[in-house]
C-alpha cells in the first residue's frame, strides 16, 4: 500500500530513525518528499520556506511515514547516523522555535530500582559497618574490583591526566572521548556510584568532583558563555541529542511528587551522565559536605540582553529539584516506585524560593496548566457579617504544591495607575 | 516598534465561541510618533507536525487583541493534530508588529515577532465551579518583561484572563501590584494593565521585581493568588567610552624581551552599557582599537590587542552591568638589538555602535625601544677543571650582560682555536639561546700532563645584527689522577646506594666521582635521594643542552623510560620530577623509585 | 609433615593503595593478584645441567638460578586512583594477570 | 668496590656430557649455553608490591619471588652422543637459546 495511506500495523510501530530512512528511501515518494524537506530547513529563512506549499506537502506526506515518530538508542549502531536523521526531519516539524527541544531518544521506561536498592544495600551496610565511610571511596573500591570498570576508569584518568600539570594542557578532545566510552561502556551500577554518592565531609565531596578529572574535561580559565556554549552544543548533533535529553528527563515538573517528570530518576540520572564527556559536560561547582550544586562549564556573564533566556538555561543544572532530588535519591539508595512495598519517600527538595521565575514553568509538551504554578494561593474564610478587608482573618493556608515564601517587604505598598481612575 | 515578551501563553478550549477575546498582546514604541499594526502570520505552527493554514485565530490590527474568529471544534481538533502523541497539544502563532498597515507580506524571520503557544484543550470550556481560583488568574507563571531603555511610556501588559473571566461572570476577580515605593510603573485597576510611565535608564537600574496579587471572590469565600513580575531593561548603546581614572596614556619600553607576542603595556577603557561575549563574532567587532600611525615600521612593529570582560557599577545602590575594554600594546615581530628609537603611539578606539558624540577616544602609549649591548663585562673568564672530570661534564656557562633577561634575541657562543692543542672542552648552546654551557668533550686530553692551562679565544654573536662580543677563556687544569673501578657503570645514576655511588665515577662527573645525593621527606618527594654526576645541574627538574646528549648523564632529568615505582614525571613528560626514596636508573632502559627500608631478607623460596 | 606447597598458581588479594607500599597515599583499594606456589613439576635438564656444573665450580662469581621462578607471564591492566592530595595517578604493572614457570 | 653483576644475558661453556651430570658416561664435549647475571632493570611495580604486601604479613607461608629470575626464554636443539657403551642418546632442553628477565 503506498506510504500516504497509513497502515497502523506496518507504520506506526515506531523504528528507529536509521530503519526508517531507509523504509523512506526504498519508497519514491517518501524519499523525494524528504529531499525536498531538507531543503526547505536548509534554507536561510526557515520560517518562509516551511510555510511554501511545497515543503508544507512534503511535510505532509512525511507525517504518514516512519520518519515522523522515530526515535534513536543509547549506544545503538549509528546512534551518531540516527540522531542526525532525526534532526533533519525535527528542524521541519518544530520550526526550530523550542527554548527545549523534545528528546530523540526512547523514552527510558526500565526503573532503576534495582540500582537504586544496590546503592541502599551498600549506603545501609557501610553506614552500619561505620558511620564514617566514604561512599565515593567505596565506589572506586567496587569499581577497581571490576576488570572492565577499571580498565576503563584508568583509561579515561591517565587520558585526562596527560599533561595536565605542564604547560602544554591535557588533549581535552582525547578525554572527552575517553569519558564517553566510560560511561557508555561500563554498567551504571558502577558509574552512578562513582558519580552520584552521597557525601557526609569535605573529602567525599572533592572526590566526588575529581570524579571526570575536571582540570581537564571542565575547568577553564576564561569560562564561557553558556548560550555560546548551549549555541555550540545544538551544531553537534551528539550534544543536541543528549541535552534534549536531558531537557526532557531532568525537566522539574510539578505535577509530580518527585519533581521528575514520570516519577522516573534513572531516566535523570542516564541523561545527566550522558552529557559527560561533550561540550555541555556538566560537573559540581562546589565540594562541600552537606549541600551539592552541578553546572555546565559556562556562566551568563556577558549575555547582555539575553541574560533572562541564559540564567533560564543554567537554571535548568544549577536549580532543578528534579536533578537534585535523582542524585540524593540515588546517593541514599531510595527510589519512588509506587508498589506496596516502595521504601519511604525520600526528602523532597522543594524548588527555590519564587523571587526567580520557576526553573522550568513548562514540560516539553508546554501543557501551562495553571495549577502547575510557582505562585501561592491563600484561601481566607472571611467572618460572618460580611468581608472586612484586612481585618484579622482566620486564615487556611491552602498551599497548592509550592509556595512562595515573600516576605512582604515594609515599604511595599499595592500600586495604582492616578491617571486611569479617571482622578 | 517591539513586543515586551517573547513569548505569550494561553489555553483554548473545544466549542468556544466565535468572537471569544483570548490573549491581549501589547506593543512599545521605539518613537512616540510612530503607528502600531499588529498581524498574524497566516500559518500556524503545531510541534512536530509542521506549518498549517491558520483558520481559527484572528489579532484585532490596531488593538492587538487576538481572539477567535472561528470556533474550533471536534473535528479542527482531529484535523489539527491527527496521530499527535504530545500529551497537550499546542498550537504556535507568530505575532508581527508593523508601523504601516499589514499588505499581505509573508512571515519573514527577520520582522519583530513574538509567539503565542496555546494550548489546546481536548474538551469544553470548564465550568466555573471546577476552575481553582488560581486558574482565573493568571495564564501565565513566568511573567517577566523586558523594556528598552530611552524609549516612550507605554503600557506593556494586562493581567485579567478574558475567556475564562468572561465564563464566570459571578467570580469577582481584582488584581493588585505590590511594589517598592517610586517605582516608574502604573497601575490602572479599571482594565487590570501596567504602564511603563517614565523612559527607562538601563544605565540606572536594570531590573525590577514587582508582585501581581489577584483576589478572587465567589460568595463568602476569598483567595488571594501572588505571583512575581519582573521587568528586565534592555541595553542601547547609549553610553560612550570613558577612561576610568583618567589616564590615558602609559608608557610601553622595550629593552631585553625582544620577542613577538611581547606585551609591552596596557591601557583600559569603560563603558556602561553591556557587552555581550554572544555571539562573538558581533560583540567583538563592537569596539575597535587601531593604530593611528602612517609609519610603515611601526604599523608592522606593534599591534593593538583588545579583550573584554562584563563588570559591575553601583549607581545608587542597585547594580548594573557594564564593560571593561583592555587594550594591550604588543610587539608584531621580534626587534633588532640594534633598534633604537622612541616615539608616541596612538591607538583610536572606538565604539562602533554609539552614535552620541565622543564616541571615540585615543590611548597614548610613550613608546622608547632601548639598544642592547651584545658585550662581555669581563675581558677574560677564568675555569679550573679537575683532570679526572669526564665526558660531558658541564665546567660553566658563558653569558653575555643581561643574557638571561632576553627573550627574542637569540646569542651563539663558540669556542675559537686554543693557544695549545689541548682540545678537551667545548660549548652547547643554553636554553633559547640566552647563554653557552661550557663542557668536557675529550677527557683523555685532560690527563695529559703538557696541558696545564688552555686559552680560547670566545665569539658570543646576536644571529640577526651579527653583532659580536669577544672574550678570553682560560682552563686550567688540576688534581691528581684517581682511577675507578672497571666494574663501575657508566652513568651515575645505576648506583642505588651513597657507597656504590661514590665508589665510582661516570659520564659528566667534575672531580672523578658521583655525587650521592641524600633526600628527605614522606612519601613522593621532589627532594628524592640519587646518585648524581653533579648535583649541582641534576637533577635539577632541566633536561639541559649537555644532558640531552646522552641520557647516561642524567636520566633524572632526561629519562623518557618507564619509571617504576612511586613517582611524578617532569613537567614536558621527561625525567623524575618527583619520587619515592631512592631513584635510580638503568638509561634508556628504566628507572626505579623505592624505599630501601625492608631490611627482611630477599629469600629466593619459602619465606 | 613439612608443609606441602601448592604448584605455581595466581592469587588475589585486596589492598589499598598505600598498602602497596610505593609511595602513593591514597585509600583506594585494588586488586592486587600475585604469584605463589612451587615449580618443581617444570624442572628441565638444563636446571640439573646447570646445578650439577655449578657445584663442580666451573661457574664462580655469577648470580645463575639453576631452577624455574613462578612469576608472571602477563600483567594487568593499569590502575588509576586519586591520592589523598586529589591528585590522580596511573601505574602500570602492579597486578598478575597469569603466572608460570619459567 | 662490591662486585656488581653484570645484567642477565647468555654464557657459554664447553663440557663434557658426564660434567652435565645427568648420569650419562660419555667423554663426548658439548656446548652448554647457560643464563646469567641480575635482572635489577627489569624490576616491576609488581615486585615492590608485592616485597611490600609480603613485608607486612598479608601473604604467610607462601612461596612468592618478589624479583625478577634470569632464565632461559628458549632452548637450544636437542643434543645427540655416543656413550662409553657405544650407545646413542638424545636429551632435549639441556642449554639456553635465549635468556631474559622474566
Amino acid at each position: 500500500a503506498s506510504l500516504a495511506t497509513r497502515d497502523p500495523l506496518r507504520w506506526r510501530a515506531p523504528v528507529d530513525c536509521v530503519r526508517a530512512n531507509e523504509l523512506c528511501a526504498a519508497e519514491s515518494s517518501c524519499s523525494s518528499r524528504y529531499r525536498t524537506l531538507r531543503q526547505c530547513v536548509a534554507g536561510r529563512d526557515r520560517n518562509t520556506m516551511l510555510a511554501n506549499k511545497e515543503c508544507q506537502a512534503a511535510l505532509e506526506v512525511l507525517q504518514e511515514s516512519p520518519l515522523y515518530d522515530c526515535h534513536c538508542k543509547r549506544g545503538m549502531k549509528k546512534e551518531l547516523l540516527c540522531l542526525q536523521i532525526y534532526w533533519s526531519i525535527h528542524l521541519g516539524l518544530t520550526g526550530g522555535e523550542e527554548f527545549y527541544e523534545a528528546s530523540p531518544y526512547e523514552p527510558v521506561t526500565s526503573r532503576l530500582t534495582d540500582i537504586f536498592r544496590l546503592a541502599s544495600i551498600v549506603s545501609g551496610m557501610d553506614s552500619a559497618g561505620n558511620s564514617k565511610s566514604n561512599h565515593c571511596l567505596d565506589a572506586a573500591k567496587a569499581c577497581n574490583l571490576n576488570d572492565n570498570c577499571k580498565r576503563l576508569r584508568s583509561t579515561y584518568i591517565s587520558t585526562c591526566n596527560k599533561g595536565v600539570s605542564s604547560p602544554e594542557r591535557c588533549n581535552r578532545r582525547k578525554c572527552h572521548k575517553a569519558l564517553r566510552q566510560f560511561f557508555d561502556r561500563v554498567p551504571s551500577e558502577y558509574t552512578y556510584r562513582l558519580l552520584f554518592c552521597s557525601c557526609k565531609d569535605q573529602a567525599c565531596a572533592e572526590r566526588r568532583r575529581q570524579t571526570i578529572v575536571p582540570d581537564c574535561s571542565y575547568d577553564e580559565k576564561e569560562q564561557a558563555n553558556c548560550l555560546d556554549l548551549r549555541n555550540q552544543c545544538q551544531s553537534d548533533p551528539l550534544c543536541r541529542s543528549r541535552l534534549a535529553d536531558f531537557h526532557t528527563n531532568c525537566q522539574a515538573s510539578f505535577q509530580t511528587l518527585t519533581s521528575c517528570p514520570g516519577e522516573n530518576y534513572q531516566a535523570c540520572l542516564g541523561s545527566y551522565t550522558g552529557l559527560i564527556g561533550l561540550d555541555m559536560t556538566p560537573n559540581y561547582v562546589d565540594s562541600s559536605a552537606t549541600s551539592f550544586t552541578v553546572s555546565p562549564p559556562c556562566s551568563c556573564r556577558g549575555s547582555g540582553n539575553m541574560e533572562e533566556e541564559c540564567e533560564r538555561f543554567l537554571r535548568d543544572f544549577t536549580e532543578n529539584p528534579c536533578l537534585k532530588n535523582a542524585i540524593q535519591a540515588f546517593g541514599n539508595g531510595t527510589d519512588i516506585s509506587f508498589s506496596p512495598k516502595a521504601p519511604p519517600l525520600p526528602p523532597i527538595t522543594l524548588p527555590p524560593k519564587v523571587e526567580k521565575t520557576p526553573p522550568l514553568p513548562y514540560d516539553i509538551n508546554d501543557s501551562n496548566v495553571l495549577y502547575d504554578t510557582s505562585m501561592i494561593t491563600t484561601c481566607t474564610s472571611i467572618q460572618e457579617g460580611g468581608a472586612q478587608a484586612n481585618k484579622s482573618h482566620e486564615h487556611s493556608l491552602c498551599f497548592s504544591e509550592r509556595s512562595l515564601t515573600t516576605a512582604l517587604m515594609t515599604e511595599q505598598k499595592t500600586m495604582t495607575d492616578p491617571k486611569a481612575s479617571g482622578s | 516598534l517591539y513586543f515586551p515578551r517573547r513569548e505569550y501563553h494561553e489555553n483554548v478550549y473545544l466549542e468556544q465561541p466565535g468572537g471569544t477575546s483570548l490573549l491581549q498582546i501589547h506593543a512599545l514604541k521605539d518613537s512616540e510618533d510612530e503607528e502600531v499594526y499588529f498581524w498574524l502570520c497566516p500559518q500556524l505552527h503545531i510541534p512536530r507536525a509542521g506549518a498549517k493554514d491558520n483558520l481559527w485565530f484572528q489579532i484585532s490590527e490596531k488593538t492587538g487583541l487576538l481572539f477567535l474568529n472561528k470556533s474550533l471544534d471536534r473535528e479542527d481538533f482531529d484535523t489539527l493534530f491527527a496521530g499527535n502523541w504530545m500529551s497537550m497539544p499546542k498550537l504556535i502563532l507568530q505575532v508581527y508588529l508593523t508601523s504601516r498597515p499589514f499588505q499581505g507580506r509573508e512571515c519573514r524571520e527577520s520582522y519583530t515577532k513574538a509567539l503565542v503557544k496555546l494550548s489546546v484543550v481536548n474538551a469544553t470550556m470548564p465550568a466555573c465551579g471546577s476552575l481553582m481560583p488560581s486558574q482565573l488568574c493568571f495564564a501565565d507563571t513566568d511573567l517577566s518583561f523586558h523594556i528598552k531603555e530611552n524609549k516612550p511610556p507605554g503600557t506593556f501588559h494586562q493581567l485579567q484572563r478574558f475567556a475564562l473571566q468572561q465564563q464566570c461572570q459571578n467570580a469577582s476577580i481584582s488584581y493588585t501590584i505590590i511594589a517598592d515605593e517610586g517605582l516608574p510603573f502604573h497601575y490602572n485597576e479599571d482594565i487590570t494593565s501596567i504602564r511603563v510611565a517614565q523612559t527607562l535608564d538601563r544605565e540606572e537600574r536594570e531590573k525590577y521585581e514587582l508582585i501581581a496579587k489577584c483576589t478572587v471572590r465567589e460568595g463568602s469565600k476569598e483567595t488571594s493568588t501572588e505571583v512575581p513580575l519582573l521587568v528586565n531593561v534592555f541595553d542601547e548603546d547609549d553610553m560612550p567610552p570613558f577612561l576610568p581614572n583618567g589616564t590615558s596614556t602609559t608608557d610601553a619600553v622595550v629593552e631585553f624581551s625582544r620577542k613577538e607576542g611581547t606585551v609591552l603595556a596596557a591601557l583600559m577603557v569603560y563603558d556602561a552599557d553591556t557587552t555581550p561575549i554572544f555571539p562573538i563574532e558581533s560583540s567583538r567587532k563592537k569596539y575597535t582599537g587601531i593604530i593611528n600611525s602612517s609609519d610603515p615600521w611601526i604599523k608592522e612593529t606593534f599591534r593593538a590587542e583588545h579583550i573584554f570582560h562584563e563588570i559591575s557599577f553601583r549607581p545608587n545602590g542597585s547594580q548594573v552591568r557594564g564593560t571593561r575594554h583592555e587594550y594591550k600594546l604588543v610587539l608584531n615581530k621580534n626587534i633588532s638589538v640594534t633598534e633604537s628609537r622612541s616615539f608616541q603611539l596612538d591607538v583610536i578606539v572606538n565604539d562602533t555602535e554609539y552614535q552620541g558624540p565622543n564616541k571615540s577616544l585615543t590611548l597614548h602609549f610613550n613608546v622608547s625601544v632601548l639598544p642592547i649591548s651584545i658585550q662581555f663585562s669581563n675581558v677574560t673568564y677564568h675555569f679550573t677543571v679537575n683532570r679526572n672530570a669526564a665526558n660531558f661534564s658541564q665546567i660553566g656557562k658563558l653569558c653575555i650582560d643581561n643574557c638571561m633577561r632576553f627573550y627574542g634575541v637569540n646569542v651563539t657562543y663558540s669556542l675559537q682555536t686554543p693557544n695549545v692543542s689541548c682540545y678537551a672542552v667545548t660549548i652547547a648552546q643554553g636554553q633559547e639561546g640566552k647563554f653557552g654551557i661550557l663542557y668536557v668533550n675529550n677527557s683523555a686530553v685532560l690527563q695529559r700532563h703538557d696541558c696545564k692551562e688552555i686559552q680560547y679565544p670566545v665569539i658570543a654573536r646576536e644571529e640577526r645584527s651579527k653583532k659580536e662580543a669577544y672574550t678570553l677563556l682560560t682552563i686550567v687544569l688540576d688534581g691528581s689522577l684517581i682511577h675507578n673501578d672497571d666494574d663501575c657503570p657508566d652513568s651515575c645514576a645505576v648506583s642505588k646506594t651513597r657507597s656504590e655511588c661514590e665508589e665510582c665515577g661516570g659520564v659528566g662527573v667534575l672531580m672523578g666521582k658521583c655525587q650521592w645525593r641524600q633526600g628527605s621527606g614522606k612519601g613522593i618527594t621532589t627532594n628524592y635521594s640519587t646518585c648524581s654526576p653533579s648535583i649541582k645541574t641534576c637533577p635539577d627538574g632541566t633536561c639541559d643542552a649537555v644532558e640531552i646528549k646522552d641520557e647516561k648523564i642524567c636520566p633524572q632529568d632526561c629519562t623518557r623510560a618507564n619509571i617504576v615505582g612511586g613517582h611524578q614525571k617532569g613537567v614536558l613528560g621527561t625525567g623524575i620530577r618527583a619520587g619515592h626514596g631512592v631513584c635510580h636508573c638503568f638509561p634508556d632502559i628504566s628507572c626505579y623509585c623505592e624505599k630501601d627500608d625492608i631490611r627482611e631478607p630477599l629469600c629466593d623460596d619459602m619465606c | 609433615a613439612k608443609a606441602r606447597h601448592k604448584p605455581c598458581s595466581l592469587k588475589e588479594l585486596e589492598v589499598t593503595v598505600s598498602e602497596l607500599g610505593l609511595g602513593y597515599e591514597s585509600d583506594e583499594t585494588v586488586l592486587f593478584r600475585y604469584c605463589s606456589g612451587t615449580c618443581d613439576s617444570a624442572v628441565r635438564n638444563y636446571d640439573l645441567s646447570l646445578k650439577n656444573v655449578r657445584s663442580m665450580r666451573k661457574i664462580k662469581k655469577e648470580k645463575v638460578r639453576a631452577r624455574p621462578c613462578c612469576r608472571p607471564l602477563a600483567y594487568d591492566d593499569d590502575v588509576s586512583f586519586l591520592d589523598t592530595g586529589n591528585k590522580y595517578y596511573t601505574v602500570n604493572e602492579v597486578s598478575a594477570k597469569e603466572c608460570g614457570c619459567v
